[in-house]
């Protein structure tokens, strides 16, 4: 865009196709809301939602397999629908679609959120069985968020992805039903923290664009070096974008929102926050210090480093004491993104380590099935109060209900990383492609820092298996047909990974082998 | 000559940035994220300035735009909490921790 | 001098089958076990035959060995492959290994008669003869095979055998405690021959004996030869009961006495003769080996002797002239070719009169309802005289009354001794005068003076079944020395085995020459001294306190107060101190890393505040660490 | 026909099959899994026959691509070695299954509530978990693809863990997590290691005989060795990696011991043997001194600690540790007949210390406690009980006549032959061997009989059974292991020429005057 003629902008539709479905069946969510009575909106928005999710991803599988893989960005190089990008839409679509069938679930949302906890107002709305049906629009922003932010060629539109992204997170995390008081918490912490790191975000993407005259990755990519005396404006640009990422990421020192949010938002959301968010972070952290920083990656690389072996080492060590089942996953969540962190090195900068970007997508995609089932079960384990979140209820679980205990101990495991389970190949290819990239003591970290989060994923296994059950234990609810679709899908994926990992990893390889465009 | 106006945003940032620190009240800390982002708006400008394009002036719109829209989420969130603990201090929503 | 002949490859013929020794036997002890409580009733009948079995194939093959010529004699063939590329086992049938056979089946006969007799109120007595059985197979294995590994099954099979018999009676904490004591003081011993098999393989290629030749051994370094015979001589010590490793033998004697007879006296601890005599190459080319075995057995000969005078339990006091006597033969083994024949002869002859004496011992302690302590006995002689007889034929023996048996062996290898070194010499005649005492002593303390009984004791005669098989041996204890050495009859049977000495020394049937002269002059005052002791005088019943010599004496000249003192308590502190460290030192360091990462983890927790601000606080710092980071590299 | 790959999905499918299996049936599922693990057995035999030990070394080849882009296969073969480890573990299991009928049903079988004896499990699980656990000990010993290897090296700890943790004594948990921790931190370094391997080698594929020699750099060759070493002597366990073996050993029911000692520690022993000689030849005889001082040590040590033992089954693990000080030591000192011997001697451990732990836990059984001043006088109310305990300690004391001796002799003359020193002190094994044994059976079995111990009854038919086939293999092999050490020689032979080592030659003309002989 140079000054003075502005020409119309010209907007490759279908390349765009699943973005705009989802957004528009955000719109016509809200409409819903607006027109539709009160009794109907559910029975719509929820095939509205899973339609325009399947269809979306429909959109997206066409998109890769007729058209094949553009090579120049869309929409004037704001959008890059490139391979990664692809598959990394993929991974969201569908791990959205299955947290949606978990957020298919009465007993997880308020059932008006304007009443005040414990008020009679609030009494009312459960008689009534109100029901908060604004998540299902906030859910489908949000995702059209996700598959915006790393498909953002360009920084601003990554921003606004970003935000777009997280503001219906921010609200959906204040609506559990129960426990609303810890809910609102994390809300505000989480919207606090969050709106905090993105103006980190806009002010390093304010100095990034003072030193490349542009926001556009590539031009930024393509100016470096060519500037003389402003390197500080790009140094301290690039670490401010990077906080904001890393914060969304959360890896350490930004990681301390995770627990907090993770134990307080209603559980759907949770799941849905360690699954898609992470996937459509990661994308976004890739296409920024690859796409536009890869030439700095010798500058850049160090921190990451540091970075990446602090995560790991947080998440592992804070994670063996916790108490709180879903706390305890929030710190796997931090400790898993150290490990991706790793790959993200191991990518490296402008040579476009293939290898390891595949990798990476493999292990986001394991990673993603095995957390959604995770917290699928959690929400299955109740009592009283609502979900047994302590974990000293979850004592002799495996009497009680062997098979759920069973599948749970099996997604420990692939968190663990133990051998047939896919989180063992998802490691493995991340390790391996560090190992490649000459990033060895990383991996040693690495291995060592699994070795001590083995410890409290065991520890889990052995409250469920080994030690008697509690007296008044919590009871298993009877799970909806969407949440034991959800968990067996979630097994089923980590078993299939597990052992015959081979399809998926040529569908990663393919996406990585057209890598990220410029 | 546009270095004043970098100070100047920097300055601001910075004001915001140890606002979010150091005060209680939700809404202020919030006011003090929205300084920060105004602070940017600045630098962007200046920018746009400093090499004669008009991106950054466009972005200033946009990020008013993401400002307001964070807004509405952000009074909402917080007088939702005020209306359950009757205080908008940041500091009493610690139940989460450790 | 003569080195001994090669092997020649055998097939056919008895001992083509003489395999059928171990077989028998082994085939009993296995039947018996397996079969359990069925075969209760015939067991001992099968345990008895199976002995004989083997004997009658001994003495068969012992005809066959004596029609070929003098230079055929040592024949053997391969049975299977037992570690491929290293070792075969197979049966080596040569004059030395046939007289052991023979007097190993022929006194184990004997003596699984008596046990029948001397076993019949005991209601395990099928275990009792499937052990004995195991045990003559494992003595034959020993002395058949034709290689040191064969040897050294055999070699532990008895010891197992030993251990199993020992604690016969293992309800007895006493019992329990003798055999589990043999067993471990043997196995110090069979560490040294271990030892030394390792260094024969590795020197040499084989442990096979038909190629350790002298012309092999010959090559190796004095050094290594002497190491061999050094480590050999310890297993022989082990299983000799000698000096240092005597110290089980007097417990043993917690075993049923028909097992004191076979194998504390008669066969398994002569075993270590055995093995000095068959590595004859190997110490004939040490000599310093050859010096250290005469010092061993001397010494032992004087302990074993100094300890038989003190003790009051017959069977000790048996024990003790039983380590004595060993020491005679390891004394006259160390002599090398010349001693040889000796020493061997002696073991048989002292394997009958010996046995004969124990088996008379446990004839009295069957009339006197289990009473060992010969405080206790007197008088005996009218009340059991066919014990009694034989019992005192043995002893003369013994201390080498002229023309019986033990005469004729013991005074070739004290005369050898003294044509060698006349120290030693002089010191096994010394000894020979103290068993002259201790002998005497034993005799008239049992069935001379004044009754000193129980008052519930009624002795009386054993059985047939247990008198017999001690004429038989009396018999043995009378002629069979003469028979040996006049002519030199056994020296040139057993030369090919064991190559012929240079000089020969013509044997004699009287005693002429100093030594003889003053072994007889000493042992006629040691009996005199004995009579004039216990037999004319009163006996005590109860053991006066004695001098400080009779203390030592009776405390096994303090060898168990030692062993304590040096390895036993040493032994349990260190034990101590290992599981000590193992749970708190090595486990300590895996647990106390683990609590480690549980208590930062704990510490590090509390960071984690729960305030927003001080989230945004780290986030603050975060970036400002990664800023500065970013610049700090980027400007370098 | 693909025997190897029959050979796992038989206790596979058996596994499920008992697991499948409608509640409360317990009868059927144990002759279920006896009647499968005898099938097994049977297979096992039928390949074992059609063996050739002078044919190619690795026999009965399947290779199929099953993660082509790791380069990983599903390779199995088997050279002697291999094969004699899969015999045993085939022998094994069946009176494993036979030994373990009552030791699900906890402390309800007996009056007296005991420590030793854990509470009432599901008896299904057990056994499904065990055949799973004999499926992947096959595999892991089949394996020819070293992530293969990799992967059942882990993944066998899983069915173990379970195992120990729901079946065992009373520190069960705790014995079951220090086990899966310390062998999955092993494991970890040594998937380092593998990574290191495959892209250190370039040679694209983990098939072992294609990775022989692939490494010639001397630097890496220590690194990968000390990564592949420490696995292993943590799964052996080695000297001072020890501490997890007594009390995994001691509170897993006496069948799972068998396994965990018998056959699970010798991946270990067969893991250096395989991988680290012939892989690393040079780093292995750099290490060799290190090595050859751990093994005595552990010999010594072991042995010293086992004599301070109160519990009986601490007590067979430290003599456990004891051996595999023993068999390492045979490993690393590079001779035909020490390597002959340490193979042997993986075999002839697995049924002494069977028999050993089988006839504890039926002491157990009947007393309820595992400590040896429990008991006293058994001989003279059960002498059967007594002797079977006799005969297995005498072959743990490698009493000539019986397996283990042969084993024994075989290492230490072995060893002598290069390292005169580590074999004499390690021969003073020998006479520490006879205390702990027979002060452990003294204590046990002689004196007046015990108050507790008078009612205890003799073998019954079933435990008749259990041992007999024990006994019969220790007392056979102990005269004749001429079939087993053809079987192996022309193994070691390989390794050793891989290795690039050869055998020294004695200095007398003995060997030359009867080299035909033998």
């Amino acid at each position: 865009m140079n000054g003075g003629t502005i020409e119309a902008p010209t907007i490759e539709y279908a390349l765009l196709a699943p973005m705009l479905l989802v957004f528009g069946a955000a719109v016509v969510g809200v409409l819903i809301e607006a027109f539709a009575p009160r009794y109907l909106r559910k029975s719509i928005h929820v095939p509205l939602t899973l339609l325009a999710l399947a269809g979306a991803f429909l959109l997206t599988i066409l998109q890769a397999v007729r058209e094949g893989v553009p090579t120049t960005p869309a929409a004037m190089g704001a959008v890059a629908v490139d391979g990664p990008a692809l598959f990394i839409w993929a991974i969201i679509l569908v791990l959205a679609f299955v947290s949606t069938l978990l957020i298919n679930d009465d007993e997880q949302f308020v059932a008006q959120a304007a009443a005040v906890p414990g008020s009679s107002d609030e009494e009312d709305a459960v008689r009534h069985g109100y029901a908060q049906t604004e998540v299902y629009p906030l859910l489908l922003f949000s995702v059209g968020g996700m598959l915006l932010f790393p498909a953002a060629n360009d920084l601003l539109v990554m921003f606004v992805a970003l935000e777009v992204l997280s503001l219906p997170l921010y609200l959906l995390c204040g609506l559990a039903r129960r426990r609303r008081l810890l809910s609102q918490e994390a809300s505000v912490k989480y919207f606090l923290l969050g709106s905090f790191s993105s103006a980190f975000f806009l002010y390093g993407m304010a100095l990034v664009y003072g030193y490349a005259g542009s926001i556009d990755l590539r031009a930024i990519s393509s100016s470096l070096g060519t500037v003389v005396g402003q390197d500080t404006l790009l140094y301290v640009g690039m670490a401010m974008l990077g906080v904001g990422l890393l914060f969304k990421i959360g890896a350490a020192p930004f990681q301390a929102w995770k627990p907090d949010v993770y134990q307080g938002a209603p559980t759907a959301v949770t799941a849905l926050m360690a699954s898609t968010v992470l996937v459509a972070a990661f994308g976004a952290v890739l296409r920024v210090f690859w796409v536009a920083l890869g030439n700095l990656d010798w500058d850049w690389r160090p921190v990451m480093w540091g970075v990446a072996i602090l995560t790991m080492v947080v998440g592992a060590i804070l994670a063996i004491t916790q108490t709180e089942i879903k706390r305890m996953l929030a710190y796997s969540s931090i400790a898993h993104a150290g490990f991706l962190l790793t790959g993200v090195i191991a990518t490296g900068g402008a040579e476009q380590n293939k290898e390891a970007l595949s990798a990476l997508l493999f292990y986001l995609v394991a990673y993603g099935f095995t957390t959604v089932g995770a917290f699928a079960v959690v929400t299955m384990v109740r009592d009283a109060g609502g979900e047994a979140g302590h974990l000293s209820r979850w004592a002799g679980l495996g009497k009680r209900a062997p098979l759920l205990a069973g599948i749970f101990a099996f997604f420990l495991l692939a968190f663990a990383g133990i051998p047939l389970t896919s989180g063992f190949f998802g490691k493995y290819a991340v390790f391996a492609a560090a190992v490649a990239a000459d990033a060895l003591p990383l991996v040693v970290v690495g291995v060592v820092t699994s070795a001590i989060a083995a410890f409290f994923y065991v520890r889990v296994i052995v409250l469920m298996f080994f030690s008697e059950p509690a007296a008044d234990g919590p009871s298993i609810a009877v799970p909806t047909v969407g949440t034991s679709a959800v968990v067996t899908l979630a097994a089923a994926a980590t078993v299939v990974l597990g052992v015959f990992p081979e399809p998926v990893l040529n569908l990663a390889d393919q996406a990585a082998s057209a890598l990220f465009i410029r | 000559m546009t270095t004043h106006y970098l100070v100047l945003s920097a300055l601001l940032f910075a004001i915001g940035g140890a606002g979010v620190l150091i005060r209680r009240n939700a809404i202020v800390v919030f006011m003090c994220v929205e300084l920060m982002l105004n602070a940017c708006n600045l630098a962007f400008v200046t920018f746009a300035r400093q090499h004669g394009n008009l991106d950054g002036q466009l972005i200033a719109f946009f990020v008013m735009v993401v400002a307001a829209a964070e807004v509405v989420i952000g009074l909402a969130i917080i007088v939702m909490i005020f209306r359950t603990r009757r205080s908008a201090s940041v500091d009493n929503a610690n139940l989460l921790k450790y | 001098m003569q080195s001994p002949a090669e092997i020649v490859p055998h097939s056919g013929g008895v001992i083509g089958v003489s395999w059928l020794m171990i077989a028998l036997p082994l085939l009993g002890a296995a039947i018996l076990l397996l079969g359990g409580r069925r075969t209760n009733k015939w067991g001992h009948f099968l345990g008895v035959a199976m002995s004989l079995g083997a004997f009658v194939v001994a003495v068969l093959s012992f005809m066959e060995l004596l029609g070929l010529d003098p230079d055929q004699r040592r024949r053997g063939f391969e049975l299977f492959e037992f570690i491929p590329g290293m070792v075969n086992l197979g049966m080596l049938i040569d004059p030395l290994s046939i007289s052991f056979a023979l007097l190993i089946t022929g006194v184990g006969s004997l003596i699984h008669i008596y046990s029948v007799g001397y076993m019949s109120h005991d209601r395990d007595r099928r275990r009792f003869f499937a052990y004995l059985n195991l045990f003559v197979a494992a003595m034959l294995l020993l002395v058949l095979s034709d290689n040191y590994v064969g040897l050294f099954i055999g070699w532990e099979g008895v010891g197992l055998a030993s251990y199993l018999l020992i604690g016969f009676w293992q309800h007895k904490p006493s019992a329990a405690t003798a055999a589990q004591k043999a067993f471990i003081v043997n196995r110090v011993g069979d560490f040294g021959l271990l030892i030394g098999i390792f260094t024969i393989w590795t020197t040499f290629g084989s442990l096979a004996f038909g190629d350790l030749t002298h012309e092999v051994t010959g090559q190796a370094s004095q050094g290594t030869l002497t190491a061999i015979g050094l480590l050999l001589l310890l297993g022989a010590c082990g299983k000799s009961a000698q000096l240092p490793l005597q110290s089980w033998l007097l417990d043993a004697m917690e075993g049923p006495t028909p097992v004191s007879a076979l194998i504390h006296a008669a066969t398994m601890v002569t075993a270590g003769v055995y093995l000095v005599v068959r590595s004859g190459a190997f110490f004939e080319a040490a000599p310093t080996a050859q010096l250290v075995v005469t010092i061993v057995g001397v010494a032992t000969l004087l302990a074993g002797a100094i300890i038989g005078c003190a003790k009051d339990d017959i069977k000790k006091g048996l024990a003790g002239s039983t380590m004595s006597q060993i020491g005679y033969m390891m004394l006259g083994a160390g002599l090398g070719p010349a001693g040889y024949a000796f020493a061997i002869g002696h073991l048989i002859t002292h394997g009958f009169f010996k046995a004969n004496m124990f088996l008379g011992a446990g004839s009295v302690m069957h009339a006197m309802n289990d009473e060992v302590d010969m405080r206790r006995y007197g008088a005996l002689f009218p009340v059991m005289k066919i014990t009694a007889v034989t019992f005192i034929v043995g002893y003369l023996a013994i201390i080498g009354f002229p023309l019986l048996s033990g005469y004729y062996t013991k005074e070739g290898i004290i005369e050898t001794a003294m044509h060698h070194n006349a120290i030693l010499g002089w010191l096994a005649v010394l000894g020979a005068g103290l068993t002259g005492f201790y002998m005497s002593r034993m005799v008239f303390m049992t069935f001379f003076g004044k009754k000193r009984w129980a008052d519930d004791a009624h002795p009386h005669e054993s059985p047939a079944v247990m008198t017999w098989p001690l004429i038989i041996l009396a018999i043995g204890s009378i002629g069979l020395g003469a028979f040996l050495v006049l002519g030199n009859r056994f020296m040139t049977f057993l030369s090919p085995a064991v190559g012929l000495p240079a000089d020969v020394p013509e044997p004699h049937v009287f005693g002429v020459g100093p030594a003889a002269l003053a072994t007889l002059a000493l042992v006629a005052a040691g009996a005199a001294f004995a009579w004039f002791r216990y037999g004319a005088a009163q006996v005590p019943a109860l053991a006066p306190r004695g001098s400080f010599l009779t203390t030592f004496a009776r405390r096994d000249l303090y060898g168990d107060a030692l062993n304590e003192a040096l390895l036993m308590r040493p032994g349990q502190w260190l034990t101590r101190i290992a599981v000590f460290f193992d749970n708190r030192g090595v486990d300590g360091l895996v647990n106390g890393l683990a609590a480690g990462i549980g208590g930062t983890s704990g510490r590090l927790r509390r960071v984690q505040t729960g305030y927003v601000r001080s989230y945004a606080l780290s986030i603050l710092f975060g970036a400002a660490a990664v800023v500065g980071a970013l610049l700090y590299v980027g400007n370098i | 026909m693909p025997w190897l790959s029959i050979l796992m999905a038989v206790p596979v499918l058996g596994a499920v099959g008992v697991a499948l299996l409608p509640k409360g049936s317990d009868k059927l599922a144990k002759q279920l899994a006896l009647a499968v693990s005898l099938v097994v057995l049977a297979l096992t035999v039928a390949m074992a026959v059609q063996f050739s030990p002078n044919g190619n070394r690795f026999q009965f080849e399947e290779k199929y691509a099953w993660i082509p882009s790791f380069g990983v296969h599903y390779g199995v073969a088997v050279d002697g070695i291999a094969l004699v480890l899969i015999a045993l573990s085939a022998i094994l299991v069946p009176i494993v299954v036979l030994a373990s009928w009552h030791d699900a049903e906890g402390a309800t079988r007996l009056d007296l509530k005991s420590e030793a004896v854990p509470p009432k499990r599901s008896a299904k699980t057990y056994f499904a978990l065990l055949l799973v656990l004999e499926a992947m000990m096959i595999g892991v010993f089949a394996a020819t693809d070293i992530f293969l290897f990799y992967v059942f090296f882990e993944a066998m700890l899983i069915p173990m863990y379970f195992m120990i943790g729901s079946y065992g004594g009373v520190q069960r948990s705790y014995a079951a997590v220090k086990f899966l921790l310390y062998s999955l931190f092993g494991g970890l370094l040594m998937l380092v290691a593998v990574i290191a391997l495959y892209v250190v080698a370039e040679k694209n594929t983990f098939m072992f005989p294609e990775l022989v020699g692939a490494i010639q750099d001397p630097t890496t060759q220590k690194w990968l060795f000390a990564g592949f070493f420490i696995a292993f002597a943590i799964k052996a366990p080695l000297w001072p990696f020890h501490t997890w073996l007594p009390d995994a050993a001691a509170q897993a029911p006496a069948g799972a011991a068998v396994l965990l000692v018998g056959v699970l520690d010798k991946v270990g022993t067969y893991g250096m043997l395989r991988f680290c000689l012939e892989l690393f030849p040079d780093a292995s005889k750099f290490f060799t001194p290190l090595v050859i001082v751990l093994s005595v040590v552990g010999i010594i040590y072991g042995a010293i600690v086992a004599i301070g033992q109160t519990d009986m089954k601490r007590l067979i693990a430290y003599t456990s540790i004891s051996h595999f000080g023993f068999i390492a030591m045979g490993v690393f000192a590079m001779t035909q007949n020490a390597q002959s011997g340490a193979t042997l001697y993986m075999v002839n451990h697995g049924f002494s210390t069977g028999a050993l732990f089988l006839v504890a836990g039926f002491l157990i059984y009947r007393r309820g406690s595992a400590q040896i001043a429990d008991y006293g006088g058994v001989q003279s109310v059960a002498p059967l009980l007594a002797g079977a305990f006799l005969i297995a300690g005498l072959s743990g004391l490698s009493l000539p006549g019986l397996a283990p001796f042969v084993s024994e002799f075989m290492v230490l003359i072995g060893t002598y032959e290069r390292y005169a020193v580590p074999a004499i002190i390690g021969a003073t094994g020998v006479i520490l061997a006879a205390i702990y044994i027979l002060w452990m059976y003294k204590r046990t079995m002689n004196g007046p009989t015990a108050e507790p111990v008078k009612g205890f009854t003799d073998l019954n038919g079933r435990e008749k059974w259990v041992v007999a086939p024990l006994i019969a293999m220790i007392v056979a092999l102990g005269f004749f292991p001429k079939p087993l050490l053809d079987v192996i020689n022309p193994a070691v032979d390989q390794t050793l020429t891989n290795a690039q080592v050869t055998d020294k030659q004695p200095v007398s003309t003995v060997a030359e005057k009867k080299g035909a002989g033998q």
